[in-house]
């Protein structure tokens, strides 16, 4: 009886269990795989990334093509592979994850 | 965001999923993340819902069961595809029983990527079915949910650095 | 006047979370026989490995199921270092066993919580549920993701735990411990749940063994097995015992997981706190060429993979064979004689994962 | 690289399996892959965690027997050989006739090669490779 007391003060008193996300968002946590980024600035488009994928989601083009390099985040695992061979570490996961809903994202 | 006035119901098929989504959207029910909060409550029976969440790419059997679920969910519904397998199929894409991406049978209204999503994407994608099912309970017309890749250039050779893919590519990313 | 009527039972039932059938034939109230009818996840994986590489085929395996898929990597890569000759850095195989066990966790909770509420307990399936994130949210802050931990590689292991994360691991356990002395040990005792599991699906060592039972089905029955005793990874070097229990009933099948998840976070502080300083993983070179045979223990049971290469990239074969599918003939000798009303605690009692099963 | 393999041939196989449940042996699984003009069938067995191997060669063509009515256990992964090779098994005690995991409309067989396929994306084998 004593501890069924207990229990009701203690769920009086402490604060909710419950995560209030999207009204409020956690920090992120350092070294999350939530989403995939480039910086287009330093990648030299070799490609290496779109062959070692395990689920074909990146695709590059390069000369004679234009150099460009393509996400499709529907079939992305987010398994960090790509991050790991990028010869320019021009790759990298941020911990967020993806809002693919603005044109501009990620 | 806006509070919705109705209590949509949801229905969870697990179509061909590995548990990872299941798992995650069954977390996004416990005291932690509390989809209730939005008025969304986890049922068992299709007629009495308003959304059906799917986890799992479709394969030659539940391909039809999955599409009995989708017609016995009354109207109007939206359906939640989570995980990169119900998108597209993801990494099992190439596997001999796999059909791919769950739009191959049914239409889906919101699309949440990630392998698998956190419940925090797996909350926005329902937030985002809820609008949609509010549109839809208006009478307005909504656009079936789109699959854009994304595509970066080098600065130096693009005006634009970015360029949105055109709407509803739903193709394998572009690989030739 | 009775007759026999045949009820399908799933694919998609509540308490089912995955689709399978198991078509039962029903003399009044009691099972007469059951039939499972499965293919609903069929995917065909194994047959990836012919157009992926051996070191994209990690990922393949961490995804034939989403709740122990961090075991099925190790499988998985140890198979493959065994093939290749490739010894793991003792940091590696500690840092593997402390996963193994933070996964094991998991997956022991989510099967706590899913047969309380297949008992009709919701509220104790919320609890134990909120216990779990605790686990997850340890998982996300050591490995990076969730439920999906994608640290295991070929050759080691891609992330090491370090002071933060030990501390971190360390508060989680004490609080978890707490957690489950609070919630699981008196569930043990009380007296609703005990008449809804003592004496159900029970099932005799001998017919166990004889059907192959692995796992914590087999333990239950009193059948001292877990693959952890061959000394895997560092399981060696952490004074493992398996438990068991004798009663073979689905109470056996409970009090072995409540009593494996207290041993598992024993071994995660043992492992956290002899854990050797090294690297965390070798470079591998080469093509693997050969064939093996990978066993560990995984939640529900032993798993094992054959892996054949012959000097490519590609595997030439790869061959999953998971606890459930070991546990499903088992089952089958549960089932008769028991009550309908029944049969979903009794399915519920092997933690049957039909992603692994038909992979 | 297999330990405690050993080979027997197919007309030996029930007595061994019956040896081996006579003493004591759990059945764990049959693996079974498609050598091109064979197929190449492995029965472990595990007693006390010591796993032993049966390996057994089957040409196409040939029925394999069923070692079901020795190990219950067996039927499961018997019926999904014969759905995914295309082995006829003799004597299931159950037989799921082809539709234990594939459905009606989907490929038949998927893992059978024609006879005289090599190994799907193999190297030139090498010289004492360990499974010949």
């Amino acid at each position: 009886m004593l501890k069924f007391i207990g229990n009701i003060l203690q769920n009086l008193t402490h604060k909710p269990a419950t995560r209030p996300y999207p009204y409020q968002k956690r920090a992120p946590i350092a070294g999350n795989r939530g989403h995939l980024v480039i910086d287009p600035a330093v990648c030299i488009y070799c490609g290496l990334c779109s062959k070692r994928c395990p689920t074909q989601a990146l695709a590059v083009t390069r000369k004679p093509n234009p150099n460009s390099w393509t996400l499709d985040p529907y079939r992305c695992i987010l398994c960090g592979y790509c991050v790991e061979v990028c010869p320019k570490h021009c790759l990298s996961l941020k911990p967020e994850h993806g809002d693919y809903s603005s044109p501009n994202s990620p | 965001m806006k509070v919705l006035a109705k209590s949509p119901w949801a229905v969870h098929f697990n179509c061909n999923s590995c548990n990872g989504c299941d798992i995650e959207f069954l977390a996004c029910l416990t005291p932690l993340y509390d989809l209730e909060r939005f008025g969304v409550l986890h049922i068992g029976n299709p007629k009495h819902a308003d959304i059906l969440v799917v986890t799992g790419s479709v394969n030659h059997r539940n391909a039809r069961v999955l599409e009995n679920v989708y017609i016995q969910v009354p109207d109007p519904k939206v359906v939640v595809a989570i995980g990169v397998c119900t998108s597209t199929g993801g990494i099992f894409a190439d596997c001999y029983n796999i059909l791919g991406g769950i739009d191959k049978v049914i239409p889906v209204d919101v699309f949440v990527p990630g392998c698998p999503p956190r419940p925090e994407a797996i909350i926005d994608g329902m937030v985002q079915s809820l609008a949609k099912l509010e549109a839809k309970r208006a009478g307005k017309k909504v656009e079936p949910a789109r699959k854009p890749t994304f595509t970066f250039r080098p600065p130096a050779e693009a005006e634009a650095p970015v360029t949105p893919s055109p709407a509803g590519s739903a193709g394998r990313g572009g690989k030739e | 006047m009775s007759r026999i009527t045949v009820i399908p039972f799933g694919p998609q039932h509540p308490v089912l979370p995955e689709p399978i059938q198991l078509r039962l034939e029903l003399k009044d109230e009691k099972v007469v026989s059951a039939l499972p009818v499965v293919g609903y996840v069929h995917r065909g994986l194994e047959k990836l490995v012919e157009t992926k590489d051996y070191l994209q085929t990690v990922y393949i395996t961490e995804r034939v199921c989403g709740i122990c898929s961090f075991i099925h990597s190790v499988a998985y890569c140890q198979g493959i270092e065994t093939i290749m000759g490739v010894e793991v850095p003792p940091r590696a195989r500690y840092l593997r066993v402390i996963w193994s066990e933070t996964h094991r966790l998991h997956s022991h909770l989510l099967w706590f919580g899913l047969l309380a509420d297949s008992f009709g307990f919701e509220n104790l399936f919320m609890q134990i549920w909120r216990a779990r994130e605790a686990v997850l949210d340890l998982q996300e802050a050591t490995a990076g993701a969730r439920v999906i931990l994608g640290t295991c590689c070929v050759g080691g292991v891609r992330r090491d735990i370090d002071q933060t994360g030990r501390d971190l691991t360390l508060a989680t356990l004490d609080k978890l411990e707490q957690d489950i002395k609070k919630i699981a040990n008196p569930i043990l005792k009380d007296y609703g749940v005990q008449q809804r599991t003592v004496g159900i699906g029970r099932i005799s060592r001998e017919l166990t063994y004889e059907r192959g039972a692995v796992g914590p089905t087999a333990r239950a029955a009193g059948i001292a097995q877990d693959l952890r005793q061959t000394g895997y990874a560092a399981y060696g070097e952490l004074d493992f015992q398996p438990v068991v229990e004798t009663a073979g009933d689905c109470y056996a099948r409970l009090q072995v997981r409540v009593r494996e998840m207290n041993q598992s976070i024993e071994l995660i502080r043992r492992a956290l706190e002899r854990m050797p300083a090294s690297p965390i993983s070798v470079p591998v070179k080469g093509n693997p060429d050969g064939e093996t045979v990978s066993r560990v223990e995984q939640p529900r049971g032993e798993v094992i993979y054959y892996l054949r290469g012959n000097g490519g990239k590609n595997l030439a074969r790869m061959r999953i064979r998971t606890p459930t599918f070991a546990n499903i003939p088992a089952l089958l000798a549960m089932l008769p004689g028991a009550e309908l009303a029944n049969v979903p605690v009794i399915t519920l009692s092997i933690d049957p994962c039909i992603s692994c099963t038909e992979r | 690289m297999i330990m405690n393999l050993s080979e027997i041939k197919l007309e030996n196989l029930i007595g061994a399996v019956a040896a081996k449940r006579a003493s004591g042996y759990r059945f764990v699984t049959i693996t079974c892959s498609d050598l091109g003009d064979a197929f190449d069938l492995l029965y472990h067995f595990d007693k006390e965690l010591k796993l032993e191997t049966l390996r057994v060669r089957l040409p196409k063509g040939a029925e394999l027997p069923s070692i079901s009515a020795e190990y219950f256990a067996a039927l499961l992964v018997e019926n999904e050989i014969k759905d995914l090779f295309g082995i006829a098994v003799a004597g299931m005690l159950l037989d799921y006739q082809g539709r234990f995991l594939l459905p009606e409309d989907a490929p038949r067989n998927p893992w059978r090669r024609p006879s005289g396929d090599a190994d799907p994306g193999a190297a030139p084998r090498k010289e004492g490779s360990d499974h010949e």
